[in-house]
């Protein structure tokens, strides 16, 4: 059984060596990489599942990397929060990479194929390192590893434009990665200790100083920026919009789900409801931000002509109610918000990959040139309507799932306005939802008639936009299931057990 | 350690950063900027860090510099601020 | 012994009428027609009634027997078979065919009905009915003769339903008898009344039948009152207001039919007039008031559909309905002629004609109620100048032009012989009416008293005429009545709804939509526009404290931002905006902190 | 680059010696300052300039990309088969004592280490010349 | 109060400058045009960041963490935070090449270095 | 009596999903296509018919299909007056269809397979907020409704069109989120969603708490269209017509006002309504949107517009019968939902048979319709009238529940309401009635080529007008009935 | 742009250093970070690794996995800039 006791690590090292394959595979011969790549995500996201099994059955897995025990060494604790986010994560970089290839194929120049693998690659060992470690120091060597990824990722292929939003989170990106350097020194500082479990131990004794609210603040603003949450959203929709298709798909499902795993991570494991609750109550701050979040995100989306940046600015949005679950911060509210980073990770993921598929298919992703496109496009459109249904909040969705347990925790802790906005805001969710299957339907019925028999892209892009739209449907109504390691795992972070 | 030594290299770091933040011939700036990882490094070899000081010699008054020459010497010099 | 509720049989036969082609039509209508006049005389006062269970809860008795609705019965189904006769002359629209049998059958249906949910079902089915006939009219004014008649049986319908289903609570049972008191109580007498014409709802009856066709009015003058007047007295326990309320019907009818020029409304006002009469004496609330009321409707029902005949006739005839424009018919048109006097005396209520029978019946009834017997009278006058005016100007005075292309068609002429035969018949035998009362009442239009009474009416109704000659002055007739006032009230509320009512929903909806649209425009960018509406919430400020040149400059700005603002949101955007917008993030982070 | 003789000269006598000197701290890394990254920096160095001197097609000639390439992922391979060998030998991955204890070799661990240092190095090496060549190199290799 | 102030600064001097660098490269970030001088201030703002780490793992009278000769106590200085700057200062140096390599791809796409003109250009295209 | 378990509720609701799902495979085949619609209706219809006797017999048949979220597991539960809805729902999807695909191949509409999928997914949501055993379960099938409905309502994708939906998507919405705001309110003050006859909110909250909450679903059952919130229903009059007629008699405003009647009398119930004085509240937003609706009606010429403001007006009733708070009046709200829907979807069809017979909607370019299309005209001036609650239709049934509820409950102002709304209801319906019969066409040649529709829309029309003729006659089986059970068991007495 | 900017850098500042009050003080050999990890490191590194350079020693031993990190780091870089920059090749 010693793989299985080793399986945390290995979820990191076998990337890497994959990554290390998919190089001198890709220098040999470029259609090798691919293969690889599908290869090791997939042993990726069996590996997640298993140990996402593993933590149901027998409560967290600590890993002592060189055996050394905290505080010395650096551990991976596999918890049942951490389980989730990783099986989430691993599922839509899994669908993300099936999507990928003839997306990639299509937008990024061929002898840029192999590199750009690569850095995929890494970008998804970047976020498995971040969501498994419990070191902090780590988190921030695998956040700068997946930020680097993202950079490139992002500037390198599409168009010339990208290079500008690519800097541009560049620079956003680097800030933010340094007030986190600096939180994580304060806290060094204050406590003396790099392990999150032992912070958390030792933090409480110095609560009052104002060091620690120092860390608590620059954590704060690095994760923000590096979640985009409102107001720090600002590289968000360039990046998103100006990114390839595939590219698109992993940074607004992946990254963006563990960065915002990390914050809660911070705000719950490392500082803990005492803190953040009790001793400097910022929840209220939080929720605050967040329902603006909800509704400038959404109204920002409405705007929108071009397809993606419209989704990109539903992001925004969307993080919002995230953070709203850890404004509210109590047991259902999170359990929504947990619920929530796999709802929107699928139907977000859906739809980009409905808008990437409509750029390879149309070359474009500006709405006024779409009018119509159901037509030619019936699958896309339809998944498009199923994920937007969820983004809505239209149930049975799973959408409509993780809303339902964000408002029943705002109410019940007696947040009874910032719910109204927040249901507000799952409205201008259909405003900016709607305006697309609109134009996607029934923009134009005059031009339906060119009802080609082609079909509308690659299996292998369609497939993985279906399976998740299918999600949004089927995990919304047997929402039960994510809820068994949901329950837990908002329990762990309010301090149970 | 004596800390006058290390406020007036400290003052000296701060002048450096100013100056290649305000100087407009970016190479001049680059130079600057070598300079100050320069001071950075005694600095931290006079705090013990040794390790850090030789890597950061290296890195920031070498690669560092190295990697500005060559993206300046790919694009344009002179900058307006 | 057949127990078929005659409603019944018109109901079933009038679903036939549409298959039937031409003659065919008034074949069927007549058979019908006799068919339930038979089913009506057959069935037995015994009879134990039909009950069907329809709404659970309310027992629906669609056929009860008592004696009155023996009477009533009987008469309405001749009165509908005359009005059939009538109407064969010629191929009717099937529509009016269909509408005067269902007439019949809901004047019947009200008739026999054992309980109000019945009564309210056949009563709100006589309306459409009327209707039917109404707009089966060529006159274009029938449309809104019709619809307005319709609006107020409505109205008059609703309101019934109210005092039903009031009575039905406060008495426990939907059974046929005297209503509570308040609210149902109003409600019931104006569903009633407004079936009867009372004043101040009376203005449908002027206003429709005139417009109807020949046959129509006919058939409508017979049953929608008639109706109403019957249920009125199988309620019974009015009190005297309802006995005024007849009084002022009598002589308000009788006015205005004085004043008219426009024959069939003449016989309209008259309609109202005489129901007037049956009012008051069902208001005395005696069983011989009530005897009288059913009486005097028996009566009324056979002249007044003589009289309409006739105006048919001569309007068929002629192709002109009004005093002014007729005139020395008698030599054309002798038998209708005839007819006319016939009616005519009755409806003055001459002795030896059935209004003399009845009228007396009624006038001696009403003197249980103070006050009441002297307006009868004065009615009474004033009815004998209106009849002698109608008689004069349409058949004996010089002719303004022969027009008449000769007798009434047979059709007609049989049923309105029927008709003045009944009429002279119960003038003559006032007992063949009287028997079937169930008061047992008797009339004495024979007595001295009553000679003596219908003398001096006569007299002075001759005096009168001779005295003020309204006969000389055809006229333009007076034919504005409170209906403006109505007519106005229903503008109004159409304005209403057309105007504020309708822009209002619309100026929200554009509001709303422009709002919306701000808020579309502002998202595009949201600082410039945070930068303008801030500029712009200042500007008062600026105007009031700073120099011309300084305002101007403002504004200026303002309005260059404003031009410059872009539609579209803008791509990309620089870094350095971001950054200090982390710096205002945190330090807000860190003021909560602070303050906290 | 301008054809500068001295420099040349002095950058031939030099290379050696800074690579010379790259390799010593890397070696060192384990007894005092120094250690793969600043070795692989170091050497890299050397290459830089070498590019200075000789320009960076004759450089090209010595270390291509693909020379790049294999040293990078070898550097990372040691490393990372530094770590795993200590899952063979039953312990947490990079549990270096597990593989002493196992082998029973003495100071197994600090060699273990300098093995790790110098895969850092190799690929910091690697990587660093890489970056320059990119950096430096409008034309690209024609290979 | 005055040595109080005084206490303050010797105690705490090492942050109060490391801060200002920071402060500066943030300044540099914000507020320069030219993209070459943002990652200067990037730089400057990171270095800072590392002076603060190196700060706090000073132990006065310390010396470096490497052991003495067998036998010899010494007090030594934490060597925590060295390790990780060291990884930290490979991350900054990384991050340097891809913001270069990145100003070296606009300035071939736009031929312009400056954000304001930037946003102008890639705005009209 | 009691609760049975049973499978048929679910099978009811799968089978038009199954449809739907056919009607896209299918869907370049129109025959097959509208087979599969037809074969669809009727078996839905069987399956309903054969719950119906076990209902009758006071029995409830439930089903959970799965636990969902705290606050109501997805659950149905068939009792009496869910049946109503789903018996009148079952019946006129399939006289609906028929009409349907008459009506679309009449015009040679677009996009056909899409309007049958969504008009099958439509009833599927109608039928599953009709057997909802608790007001999450409700929820989730009444958000599917609005969302499915638009795909109809934008039909023609004109400008306009799209505006008329981003209006009917905005108001229904809206109202969903209320309603949702409602339903979490209502577990966190009692732990439970489920229907429970008689309320289970007694004693649960402050009447404060009470009383918002009864109008967070007042609101959120906008879909019921009262005033001043009805704005969408005229604006989806741009729907084809099978569509509206759908709309108004069978899905969308039935569910709203259904919705309201369950709250009414499974939520709160009707003591505590009274006692919170939320009668007095619902009585005066229906009898403000009878009248002012009615009003709006009065001057609307386009024929399907005024349908709808009849629509709104008529509606209201129900929700007046419900705020008496007695016995009867519910009975004549309950009852007013099926009458109400049967005659004007008689109303709507005919409406649409003149749109693809005689290609006009104003109602003034109807002028002697009555000579072309006599059969057609004939059921519209019949369902008109029986909108009008006169007789021989069944309008009148419901109108006397309701004027009986009225003073039963001690309201008899109500009556007033119901007077006032009846002559306003003549005073828009028989000027179409008269223009289309009784007048005359300006042009004699205006209506040459006009005739009868295609016997797929008039066999519907005559049927659904038949069947309104039949509940006046027979009104208990088994309409009454079943509202009589369903009275009964949230007040415990009898239907009176 | 220089006003924001050097209002941004203030409100910075002003965090910065009210952080730092609470600091302990610079080389103050009681710090928590002193006292817990760091004497940690320095009593077992010799012990548990057997070399000299504690630095080293942490570095590669006790936090290796940083390192590896570290080198993933740059190896990004690197990838990183072949693909920005590099044009021709097999990356």
């Amino acid at each position: 059984m010693s793989i299985m006791e080793q399986l945390p690590v290995l979820l990191i090292i076998g990337p890497i060596i994959a990554a290390l394959i998919i190089l001198a595979a890709g220098w040999h011969d470029r259609r090798l990489c691919y293969p690889v790549m599908l290869l090791s995500i997939t042993g990726q996201f069996i590996a997640s599942l298993v140990l996402l099994l593993q933590v149901i059955q027998d409560g967290t897995i600590r890993y002592y990397l060189g055996g050394w025990a905290p505080p010395l060494g650096i551990e991976l604790v596999i918890d049942s929060f951490s389980g989730f986010i990783l099986s989430t994560i691993m599922l839509l970089a899994l669908l993300a990479i099936v999507y990928a290839r003839r997306s990639v194929e299509a937008e990024v120049p061929a002898e840029k194929i192999v590199s750009f693998y690569v850095l995929v690659q890494l970008l998804i060992i970047g976020l498995v390192g971040m969501t498994i470690t419990g070191d902090v120091f780590n988190l921030y060597v695998f956040l700068e590893i997946s930020s680097i990824a993202t950079y490139t990722l992002i500037a390198g292929t599409r168009s010339p434009r990208s290079y500008v939003a690519g800097f541009n989170y560049l620079i956003m990106g680097s800030i933010a990665a340094g007030f986190i350097l600096l939180g994580i020194g304060y806290l060094y500082v204050a406590t003396g200790t790099l392990n999150m479990a032992e912070i958390a131990m030792l933090l409480p004794a110095s609560y009052e100083l104002s060091t620690v609210h120092a860390a608590f603040l620059f954590l704060m603003i690095g994760f923000s920026i590096k979640a985009a949450f409102f107001p720090l959203h600002l590289w968000l929709p360039d990046a998103y919009t100006e990114s390839p298709s595939a590219v698109t798909v992993i940074i607004s499902t992946v990254m963006a789900k563990v960065s915002v795993y990390a914050m809660i991570r911070i705000l719950f494991t490392i500082f803990t409801t005492a803190y953040i609750i009790e001793s400097f109550p910022v929840t209220e701050f939080i929720l605050l931000i967040a329902t603006i979040a909800i509704v400038a995100g959404a109204i920002l989306a409405i705007a929108q002509n071009d397809l993606k940046r419209m989704l990109a600015y539903s992001s925004i949005s969307q993080i919002g109610y995230i953070m709203f679950a850890v404004g509210v911060a109590n047991q259902i509210a999170l359990e929504g918000g947990l619920l929530h980073i796999l709802g929107h990770a699928m139907m977000k993921g859906c739809l980009f990959m409905v808008a990437g598929l409509i750029i390879y298919r149309m070359g474009t992703s500006n709405m006024l040139e779409l009018r119509g496109v159901a037509g030619t496009m019936p699958i896309s459109c339809a998944a498009f309507a199923l994920a937007g249904a969820s983004m809505i909040g239209i149930p049975p969705t799973i959408g409509f799932m993780s809303k339902y347990y964000l408002v029943l925790g705002a109410f019940e802790a007696g947040y009874w306005l910032y719910a109204a906005v927040l249901l507000i805001g799952s409205l201008l969710a259909a405003g900016y939802i709607w305006r697309f299957i609109e134009i996607a339907y029934f923009g134009d019925h005059h031009h339906k008639g060119d009802q080609t028999t082609t079909p509308e892209g690659p299996i292998s892009m369609i497939a993985p936009m279906v399976c998740l739209a299918l999600l949004c449907l089927i995990l919304g109504i047997f929402v039960e299931m994510p809820m068994e390691i949901i329950g837990p795992a908002a329990m762990i972070l309010l301090g149970g057990i | 350690m004596i800390w006058e030594l290390d406020f007036a290299l400290l003052l000296f770091m701060i002048c450096c950063a100013i100056a290649a933040i305000t100087v407009r011939d970016l190479l001049h700036a680059t130079i600057i900027l070598a300079a100050y990882s320069l001071i950075m490094t005694v600095l931290w070899a006079e705090m013990n860090a040794v390790d850090v000081a030789f890597t950061e010699a290296a890195v920031g008054a070498g690669i560092t510099t190295v990697l500005f020459i060559a993206a300046i010497s790919r694009t344009r010099r002179s900058s307006s601020d | 012994m057949i127990e078929i509720p005659p409603a019944f049989i018109y109901l079933g036969g009038l679903l036939i009428i549409p298959i039937l082609k031409g003659r065919l039509g008034n074949l069927w209508a007549l058979i019908i027609g006799s068919l339930g006049l038979l089913a009506a005389v057959l069935i037995p006062e015994t009879s134990g009634g039909i009950t069907l269970q329809v709404l659970p809860g309310i027992e629906t008795i669609i056929l009860t027997m008592d004696p009155f609705r023996h009477l009533a019965g009987i008469i309405f189904s001749l009165a509908g078979l005359m009005a059939i006769v009538y109407a064969t002359y010629r191929d009717l629209r099937k529509v009016q065919m269909i509408g005067i049998l269902a007439s019949i059958a809901a004047a019947t249906g009200i008739v026999y009905a054992g309980d109000f949910i019945t009564v309210f079902i056949f009563w709100e089915l006589l309306a459409l009915a009327s209707l039917c006939i109404i707009w089966a009219s060529d006159d274009i004014r029938s449309g809104g003769a019709g619809y307005r008649y319709l609006l107020f049986h409505i109205l008059g319908g609703a309101c019934l339903l109210g005092g039903i289903v009031h009575t039905i609570i406060t008495t426990g049972t939907a059974a046929i008898g005297p209503v509570g008191d308040g609210a149902g109580l109003i409600l019931m007498l104006i569903g009633i009344g407004v079936n009867a014409a009372a004043i101040p709802v009376h203005t449908w009856l002027p206003d429709a039948y005139p417009v109807a066709s020949v046959e129509g009015s006919v058939a409508l003058c017979i049953f929608t009152t008639k109706a109403a007047v019957f249920l009125l007295a199988m309620i019974g326990g009015w009190g005297v207001v309802v006995a005024y309320l007849g009084a002022a019907m009598a002589l308000y009818g009788a006015i205005f039919a004085l004043l008219q020029d426009d024959i069939r409304r003449l016989l309209s006002y008259s309609v109202i007039s005489q129901g007037g009469y049956m009012i008051a004496a069902i208001g005395a609330g005696t069983a011989a008031g009530l005897d009288a009321g059913i009486a005097h409707m028996a009566g009324d029902i056979v002249f007044k559909s003589l009289l309409f005949m006739v105006a048919g006739a001569v309007i068929y005839r002629t192709g002109r309905g009004r005093l002014s424009e007729l005139g020395g018919l008698a030599k054309a048109m002798p038998v209708t002629a005839l007819f006319a006097i016939i009616g005519g005396l009755g409806l003055a209520g001459l002795p030896g004609f059935s209004g003399g029978a009845t009228k007396g019946m009624v006038l001696e009834a009403a003197s249980a109620v103070p006050f009441l017997t002297p307006i009868l009278l004065i009615s009474a006058v004033i009815t004998t100048i209106y009849v002698f005016r109608f008689l004069y100007f349409i058949f004996f005075r010089v002719a303004p032009g022969e027009c008449s292309s000769g007798d009434a068609p047979l059709p007609m002429l049989v049923a309105m012989g029927g008709a003045a035969l009944i009429t002279v018949a119960i003038g003559a035998f006032p007992n063949l009416l009287t028997d079937l009362l169930p008061g047992g009442t008797v009339a004495h239009p024979f007595a001295v008293s009553h000679l003596i009474e219908s003398g001096g009416i006569l007299i002075t109704a001759l005096i009168l005429i001779l005295l003020l000659r309204p006969l000389r002055r055809p006229g333009e007739g007076w034919e504005t009545d409170i209906d403006r006032l109505y007519i106005a009230v229903g503008r109004g509320i159409t304005w209403i709804s057309a105007e504020p009512l309708s822009h209002g929903a619309e100026g929200i909806s554009r509001r709303t939509g422009s709002l919306i649209t701000v808020v579309q425009r502002a998202s595009a960018n949201p600082p410039v526009a945070c930068h303008i509406a801030w500029k712009t919430s200042v500007l008062p400020f600026v105007r009031v404290f700073s120099d011309p040149p300084a305002i101007q400059r403002y504004e200026d700005s303002l309005r260059e931002l404003r031009r410059s603002y872009p539609d579209e949101q803008t791509p990309i955007q620089g870094g350095g905006y971001g950054i200090i917008l982390i710096a205002i993030v945190a330090f807000l982070y860190f003021l909560f902190d602070l303050i906290r | 680059m301008r054809e500068n003789v001295v420099i040349r000269t002095v950058s031939r006598l030099a290379v050696p010696f800074i690579q010379l000197f790259g390799l010593y701290v890397i070696a060192h890394g384990a007894s005092g300052p120094g250690g793969g990254f600043q070795g692989g920096v170091a050497f890299a160095a050397a290459f830089i300039l070498m590019i200075i001197a000789f320009g960076i097609a004759d450089v090209r000639k010595r270390i291509n990309n693909r020379g790049i390439m294999i040293f990078s992922i070898f550097g990372i391979a040691l490393y990372a088969a530094v770590g795993l060998l200590s899952i063979l030998y039953a312990g947490n991955f990079l549990q270096l004592n597990v593989i002493e204890a196992a082998l029973g070799i003495p100071h197994l661990h600090g060699i273990l280490i300098d093995i790790a240092e110098a895969g850092i190095g190799i690929t910091v090496m690697a990587i660093m010349i890489s970056i320059i060549y990119d950096m430096a190199d409008t034309g690209g290799e024609s290979a | 109060m005055i040595e109080v102030i005084f206490d303050l600064f010797t105690s705490h001097y090492n942050y109060w400058m490391a801060i200002i660098l920071m402060l500066i490269g943030l300044y540099a970030l914000i507020a320069k045009q030219n993209l070459v001088k943002k990652i200067i201030g990037l730089n400057i703002f990171q270095t800072a960041i590392f002076l603060f780490y190196i700060s706090f793992a000073e132990v006065t009278g310390g010396t470096a963490p490497v052991y003495l000769p067998e036998g010899a106590e010494a007090l030594y200085v934490n060597p925590l935070p060295h390790v990780l700057i060291l990884t930290a200062i490979v991350v900054g140096v990384s991050i340097t090449a891809v913001a270069l390599s990145l100003i070296v791809r606009i300035y071939e796409e736009y031929g312009v270095m400056d954000e304001d003109e930037l946003m102008k250009v890639v705005r009209e295209r | 009596m009691g609760d049975i378990p049973g499978i048929l509720p679910a099978v009811t609701i799968a089978i038009p999903l199954l449809a739907s799902v056919l009607i896209l495979i299918t869907g370049r085949y129109e025959n097959l296509r509208e087979s599969v619609t037809i074969v669809a209706a009727v078996a839905m219809l069987g399956t309903v018919l054969a719950m119906l006797p076990s209902v009758l017999q006071g029995n409830r048949i439930t089903l959970l299909i799965i636990p969902m979220v705290p606050g109501g597991d997805f659950a149905l539960k068939v009792d009496a007056f869910g049946m109503v809805f789903a018996l009148t729902g079952a019946v006129l999807w399939l006289l609906n269809s028929l009409y349907a695909i008459g009506y679309m191949r009449g015009l040679k509409e677009h996009a056909q397979t899409r309007f049958f999928f969504c008009m099958a997914v439509a009833i599927a949501a109608a039928i599953g907020i009709a057997f909802s055993a608790n007001l999450l379960t409700l929820f989730v099938f009444y958000e599917i409704l609005t969302i499915i409905t638009y795909p109809l309502v934008v039909h023609i994708e004109t400008p306009e069109a799209m505006r008329a939906g981003r209006k009917y998507l905005a108001y229904l919405l809206v109202g969903g989120i209320f309603l949702l705001a409602a339903v979490i309110l209502t577990y966190l003050l009692t732990g439970t969603t489920a229907f429970v006859p008689g309320g289970f909110l007694e004693g649960t909250g402050s009447p404060v708490v009470l009383q918002i909450l009864f109008l967070l679903f007042m609101v959120g059952f906008v879909k019921a269209a009262w005033m001043p919130l009805h704005a969408w229903l005229p604006a989806a009059m741009i729907a084809p017509t099978p569509v509206s007629a759908f709309l108004h008699a069978v899905a969308v405003v039935t569910a709203g006002v259904f919705g309201i009647v369950r709250i009414a009398g499974w939520v709160y119930g009707m003591d505590l309504m009274a006692a919170l004085g939320l009668g007095t509240l619902l009585a005066v937003i229906a009898s403000f949107t009878i009248i002012v609706a009615s009003l709006f009606a009065l001057t609307e010429d386009n024929l399907k517009r005024r349908l709808a403001y009849s629509t709104v007006s008529q509606l209201s009733y129900i929700l007046l019968g419900v705020s008496m708070l007695s016995i009867a009046g519910m009975t004549g709200a309950m009852a007013h939902i099926p009458i109400h829907a049967f005659l004007k979807i008689t109303l709507f069809f005919v409406a649409g048979a003149i749109i693809v017979s005689a290609g006009k909607e104003s109602i003034s370019d109807m002028k002697g319709l009555f000579q072309k299309m006599p059969v057609t005209v004939l059921m519209f001036s019949a369902a008109g009238i029986g909108i009008c609650g006169l007789p021989p239709l069944a309008g009148i049934i419901s109108k006397i529940y309701l004027a009986i509820g009225a003073v039963e409950g001690g309201v008899p102002i109500l009556l007033i309401v119901i007077i006032v709304s009846a002559v306003l209801n003549a005073s828009y319906f028989f000027p179409i009635i008269y223009t289309m019969i009784v007048e005359k066409p300006e042009k004699e040649d205006a209506l040459h080529d006009v005739s009868e529709p295609p016997l797929t829309m008039l066999v519907p029309i005559i049927l659904t007008a038949t069947i309104s003729l039949l509940i006046f006659f027979f009104p208990t089986m088994p309409f009454l009935d079943l509202i009589g059970i369903a009275v009964a068991e949230i007040t415990g007495g009898m239907i009176p | 742009m220089r006003t924001k900017a050097l209002v941004a850098v203030i409100f910075i500042g002003i965090i910065l250093f009210w952080a730092v009050e609470d600091m302990p003080a610079f080389g103050d050999p009681d710090s928590p970070a002193t006292r817990y990890t760091g004497e940690m490191f320095i009593q077992e590194a010799q012990k548990d690794t057997g070399i000299a350079n504690i630095v080293t020693a942490i570095l590669v031993s006790y936090r290796g996995f940083d390192t590896l990190g570290e080198v993933i780091v740059i190896f990004t870089a690197g990838i990183s800039v072949a693909l920005l920059l590099r044009r021709g090749g097999r990356l």
